[in-house]
């Protein structure tokens, strides 16, 4: 727990913060809207302040409600990990600008993002399905993925009647989707 | 590297030539047994006591508990009386549920043929008890379940599968091989249009894949220009 | 930007709604959908003289199931595009349907070569986001263990690197070397390759007699044999030859790139999450970070190599400074941590694995992020490898030494 | 008929067979017996006038019957071999050591399907492995093998051999073109472009040796070679036999040189679409053009079929059993049955525990190796092809061997090394080769 970094964020980036400054353990967490992700995440790259220039994660959540891309930066100005939180995407729609031009090597995981969630990373040059086929339609880490309706969805459904047994519609009750305050 | 060109190369071939004649780590196995640790949880056994007895008092939680779900049991009881076998793993999904349940001693409902038709189950009790349960016979009571229902419900199938203790896997292998054996109804057509109304995005991606096809001969006249993703 | 012309359109053997009448064409790599990005786009149209070769997904030199379509012109690798998910079985997914103690043991075949590493960062998320204590003793088993199993992936990783080279002879030796290290491990864990040893809040099972014999009959030996082996690479001019200067990448490259471990390390940058950011008892630890500058496949080679020396000396020292006491903590079985976020980062044998973890409250991770080195070691490889020849694409791809298990997840 | 049918049926395997075989063999053998007592003064006096003719039949076949035997062996070797640097076992379960494996794999060969592709040159895709067979397998005609032991000695036998073996490339890149497949595309072509380039410095060393020797007969140069081993070439010629050897390794596709079928990088090159017996061709054809670098590095280089160095007690053996009449045929009843109870006597009378059956059985397995080791001393001293052939296989086979450690050893070169070297290096040391022994010649040797 490093209270100078947290003290150094709420004065660089206060007015920006959508969240307080959470730390715990050897974890430091700042939360933003999408709006504000690239100047954030240039500013902590590039200000001598901050440094951090090793990208160490890029993840998608979906909280149940909202999508987030949460970034993990580790820099030499503190013995933290950083993480920044993107948050409040809308579900049908995440847009976050994207990162490869600071760090190149954030393309594959923004790609494995967008094949897992959805989430649209504007900026990323090759931005298609890494893991899933070309013509996979749903985003399989998302909350309300359910599993059998896209297999139903595929080309090859309806050859073996056994295959037919769920009906899309009604597969996923909203109130059984899990959801998260996290 | 060494400023005698070659060299590197020469040990290396006096290397070989020394492990050519040094003691092999191969064994043997069939003849010579691997030295397996004493904690290794790579074989699968069931344990027994000092009086010879199974240790194993088929509580499942190993079963409930296996990440993977591939412990599956089977056996007979303890008074000798019943074949107790819980059948292939259908459906992964509801897999623990099901322990819970069979261990609470009631049946199992399986949702993954909820959706099927329900049958009379009298027709198909009684060519079971004809036929006495025999799953060699398999061909036979399939004819006959037909012979009974005009065509083999799944319902019967799940029944058939229950009583004779074959798979459900099995049996569909065995009703499928004949060509006289027959899912659906001769006069239906209702179940093809239920599929189609199922999967209505089918025709969707039909149709894109076409156009997609199509457009690719057509020497990418008019194709839309690649930045969108997907 | 217009759509490529030529062989797209043909029908693709995976789609099964179409009959192959058509017989040529049947193989080509292009796939038979108009092209979803730019990059796509330009990848898939050739130039004068250019073709398409499939590398994968079976071939004996991809380490698992991967495809990469080179585009060549004669034997020069122009571009490539990787082709992943042949063995994509959705383990984040899996890991939030199962519970905390369940999540582990998705984790082991991820990295199959050394399994520890990618168990011990999510135990140590879990533990952080359940604020527990884990016995120094267990530490020390912990660090123990995995250095034991990094030994074992280097090891393995040379004689891959020679392998790919077409030197059939390493791989063996160095196969033996890891087969008594993967033994005395399965003394220890009860498994040679997914040993799911590492327990939430310590470890599962003591030290044992059969273990540190085993240990201590292999370390008398272990520095020796290691450098004889060696002794049969490092000074061929053969490999030598066709190692140095191949794939160089530079340090502010490498850190663009997200890279990591000992392919970072060959760039000059010493960065290593044990000193890095410290993590269980290696702060108590001491050993050296071997770098190199040159930053080419004989350089990722010999950081290899100089680590396994590094660490021997912390079992050593691991052996030495063992302290007494319980290897786990005490828990709940039923684990419900409250809700939080944790990350948890370590240094492999490959770079640096990790894993990110949300809980909701529930006795199962509401989500579960594993990060893995490999993946972003293979996506270098797109950089290092044009304007070489095939057959390095195949020592670059070697050298960075990527597991697909772990890239495909 | 159905009495037949029935009997027919109750036959077991082997009695359909020669149920089947006997009367074929008798009518042809009436038929052969009917052939020669009408034409047979005519053919032998054809035959006796074109002698050249039947040596010629005699030696292909021969030739053609041993390359398979020989592939069984290297291949065997190959196997055990690396096993043995790997610290493997390698094969142990079929014959003695396993070295029946190798003949299995013939079989599995032989016995699957005759498979060929989609797309494929069919014709061309047949031939490949063919043409590859018979141009190694030629090669093998103008080896000698020991004194009077050789297919064909041409005058210009090593230009035969040069052009022969360069009409192996033909059929790896036929194979490669064929196939349909860029791997073997790739392969076809690097075997074109890497034994190209290497038949220039193979045949550039060894012309040093041609001035040398004198003439391009392998078997006058075997001779040349012929008393102590000072007199081998390898001494006069050291840079020439490295070169070759060099150049030799590469000719025939071997560690490192392999780059045709490198199997990390192209899966199989040229042989990746083939299987079965087509492939058993190329298989076959690998380890045969192994035996016939080697023997050639041998001839040229190692004296050939000479032994390092005189046998210092020359013995002119005349022995002519037949003089002995009768005797000859009590001496073979009786030599083994003596030979045994003489050898078997020590074991019976050193220890009372060793049971007669046994003590008559080590005599009988000590007779054995005696006779064997007589007959064959004997046949050593006495007859000198004996001798020649087996100084020859003898020297062929310690090459073969290094041949195959290289391969346990080294890793492959890459294709642009591959052609640098050859061109940069190989090619200019050899013309420095040449020219350094033109220039001793003539300086020694003046006109």
């Amino acid at each position: 727990m490093d209270p100078a970094l947290r003290r150094r964020i709420e004065r660089r980036f206060g007015e920006r913060l959508s969240g307080p400054v959470r730390q715990r353990h050897d974890e430091t967490e700042l939360r933003i809207g999408a709006g504000d992700a690239g100047e954030v995440i240039r500013a902590l790259h590039d200000e001598p302040e901050f440094g951090f220039a090793f990208l160490a994660d890029l993840a998608g959540v979906d909280t149940g409600t909202t999508m987030q891309v949460v970034y993990h930066f580790w820099g030499a100005s503190t013995p933290d990990w950083l993480r920044l939180v993107v948050d409040g995407l809308p579900r049908d729609d995440p847009r976050v600008p994207s990162v490869t031009a600071l760090w190149k090597g954030a393309e594959w995981m923004e790609r494995e993002a967008y094949d897992m969630f959805g989430i649209i990373f504007e900026g990323n040059r090759d931005l298609r399905r890494i893991y899933m086929p070309a013509d996979y339609r749903s985003f399989p880490l998302r909350k309300d993925f359910y599993l059998a309706d896209d297999a139903a969805r595929s080309p090859g459904a309806g050859i073996r009647h056994m295959e037919q047994t769920h009906a899309p519609r009604n597969a996923t009750p909203a109130a059984t989707v899990r959801r998260t305050r996290a | 590297m060494t400023f005698i060109p070659g060299l590197g190369i020469v040990k290396g071939m006096g290397l070989t030539l020394r492990r050519f004649f040094e003691p092999k780590a191969t064994i043997k196995y069939p003849e010579v047994k691997p030295d397996i640790p004493h904690k290794f949880r790579g074989r699968l056994q069931l344990l027994y006591d000092e009086y010879g007895a199974l240790k194993c008092e088929t509580c499942f939680q190993c079963a409930q508990a296996c990440p993977i779900e591939c412990i599956d049991m089977g056996g007979i009881d303890t008074k000798g009386r019943f074949h107790v076998h819980w059948g292939a793993p259908e459906t992964y999904g509801e897999r623990r549920e099901e322990s819970a349940l069979r261990r609470s001693g009631r049946t199992v409902p399986d949702p993954a043929y909820a959706h099927f038709e329900g049958i009379d189950p009298d027709p198909v009790d009684g060519i079971l008890e004809e036929y006495d349960f025999d799953p060699k016979q398999m061909l036979q009571i399939l004819e006959a379940t037909q012979a009974a229902y005009g065509h083999l419900p799944v319902a019967a199938l799940k029944r058939i599968s229950h009583a004779t203790g074959a798979w459900y896997a099995m049996i569909y292998g065995t009703a499928s091989y004949y060509s006289h054996l027959r899912f659906e109804r001769p006069e239906d057509g209702i179940q093809a249009a239920a599929v189609a109304d199922h999967r209505p995005t089918e025709a969707t991606f039909l149709t894109s894949l076409d156009t997609a096809l199509a457009g690719g001969r057509r020497a990418g006249a008019g194709q839309p220009s690649g930045t969108k993703p997907n | 930007m217009t759509a490529p012309t030529g062989t797209r359109g043909r029908a693709s053997s995976d789609d099964p709604r179409v009959m192959l009448d058509e017989q040529i064409g049947v193989f080509e790599p292009i796939p038979p959908y108009p092209p979803r990005t730019e990059r796509e786009a330009e990848f898939y149209t050739l130039r004068d003289g250019e073709m398409f070769i499939n590398i994968g997904p079976q071939h004996p030199s991809t380490h698992g199931v991967l495809r990469i379509v080179l585009k060549i012109d004669g034997e020069n690798v122009v571009d490539l595009d990787p082709v992943l998910g042949y063995l994509h079985r959705g383990v984040e997914k899996l890991c939030e349907n199962a519970d905390y103690h369940q999540a582990i043991c998705y984790l082991d075949p991820l990295e199959y070569v050394s399994s520890l590493f990618c168990e011990w960062p999510a135990v140590m998320a879990f533990e952080k986001l359940l604020d527990v204590e884990v016995p120094r003793r267990a530490e020390y088993i912990r660090v123990l263990s995995s250095e034991l199993n990094r030994v074992a992936s280097h090891a393995l990783f040379m004689g891959w690197m020679a392998l790919d080279l077409g030197g059939l002879t390493p791989i063996l030796w160095s196969f033996i070397e890891r087969d008594e290290i993967v033994e005395m491990l399965a003394a220890l864990t009860g498994q040679r390759m997914l040993f799911n040893y590492f327990r939430i809040g310590g470890v599962n099972g003591d030290l044992n007699h059969e273990f540190l014999s085993r240990l201590g009959d292999w370390m008398g030996r272990a520095t020796a044999q290691i450098e004889s082996n060696t002794a049969l690479l490092n000074e061929n001019e053969i490999f030598v030859r066709r190692m140095r200067g191949l794939g160089t990448m530079d340090s502010e490259t490498a850190l663009r790139m997200c890279m990591s471990g000992p392919n970072l390390r060959a760039t000059g940058v010493p960065f290593d999450l044990r000193r890095a950011h410290p993590y269980s008892v290696f702060p108590e630890l001491e050993f050296d970070i071997p770098t190199r500058t040159e930053g080419d496949c004989l350089a990722r080679y010999l950081v290899r190599l100089d680590e396994i020396k590094q660490s021997l000396r912390i079992i050593d020292q691991c052996l030495n400074e063992m302290p007494d006491g319980p290897v786990m903590a005490k828990l709940p079985r039923l684990l419900r941590p409250r809700p939080g976020r944790a990350y948890a980062g370590i240094e492999g044998p490959r770079g640096q694995y990790a894993a990110y973890v949300v809980s909701d409250g529930t006795d199962q991770p509401f989500r579960m992020r594993i990060h893995d080195p490999s993946y972003l070691h293979l996506q270098s490889v797109g950089l290092l490898m044009p304007g070489h020849l095939i057959a390095d694409a195949m020592a670059v791809m070697a050298s960075l030494d990527p597991i697909m298990g772990g890239v495909d997840k | 008929m159905t009495a037949m049918a029935r009997t027919w049926g109750r036959l077991t395997l082997a009695g359909k067979v020669i149920f089947t075989v006997l009367p074929i063999l008798a009518v042809l053998t009436a038929g052969l017996i009917v052939v020669i007592v009408l034409f047979g003064g005519g053919i032998l006096d054809f035959l006796a006038t074109n002698l050249w003719l039947v040596r010629f039949v005699v030696a292909a076949t021969a030739v053609l019957l041993m390359s398979v035997p020989t592939a069984f062996l290297i291949i065997y070797m190959e196997m055990k071999v690396i096993a043995l640097m790997n610290l493997r076992i390698g094969p142990d379960r079929v014959g003695p050591f396993g070295s029946l494996l190798s003949v299995v794999h013939g079989l599995k060969v032989l016995m699957k399907e005759d498979f060929s592709p989609t797309g494929v040159d069919r014709i061309v895709f047949t031939l490949a492995p063919i043409v590859v067979f018979m141009s190694t397998v030629m090669a093998l005609l103008v080896i000698p093998f020991a004194p009077g032991l050789f297919g064909q000695d041409f005058n210009i036998g090593l230009l035969y051999f040069f052009a022969i073996g360069g009409m192996t490339v033909v059929g790896l890149l036929m194979a490669g073109w064929s196939s349909f497949n860029k791997y073997s595309l790739l392969g076809g072509l690097r075997s074109a472009a890497q034994v190209i380039s290497y038949e220039i410095p193979l045949t550039l060393s060894v012309v040093g040796l041609l001035l040398l020797a004198g003439t391009m007969s392998l078997n006058q140069i075997s001779l040349n070679q012929a008393g102590w081993f000072s007199d081998w070439y390898v001494f006069k010629q050291p840079l020439g036999a490295l070169i070759f050897f060099i150049a030799a390794t590469a000719e025939a596709n071997r560690t490192p040189f392999d780059l045709t079928e490198a199997d990390s990088e192209i899966v199989a090159g040229f042989a990746t679409e083939y299987s079965g017996m087509r492939f058993g061709f190329f298989f076959f054809a690998e380890y045969v053009n192994v035996f016939v670098i080697s023997a050639l590095i041998v001839t040229l280089f190692f004296g050939g079929w000479n032994a390092p160095f005189p046998w210092p007690w020359p013995v002119a053996l005349n022995l002519d059993p037949g003089s002995l009449g009768i005797g000859l045929l009590i001496l073979v009843a009786i030599v083994p049955v003596i030979g045994t109870l003489i050898l078997a006597a020590p074991f019976w009378l050193a220890s009372s525990r060793v049971k007669g059956w046994q003590a008559l059985v080590m005599g009988f397995i000590l007779f054995n190796l005696v006779a064997v080791t007589a007959i064959f001393g004997i046949a050593y001293v006495g007859l000198d092809w004996v001798a020649g052939l087996l100084w020859f296989l003898g020297k062929t086979y310690v090459f073969v061997f290094t041949f195959v450690w290289m391969r346990g050893t080294l890793p492959r070169v890459r294709i642009d090394q591959l052609m640098g070297f050859a061109w940069k290096w190989l090619l200019p040391a050899s013309l420095l080769n040449l020219f350094v022994t033109a220039a001793a010649i003539a300086i020694v040797n003046p006109r």
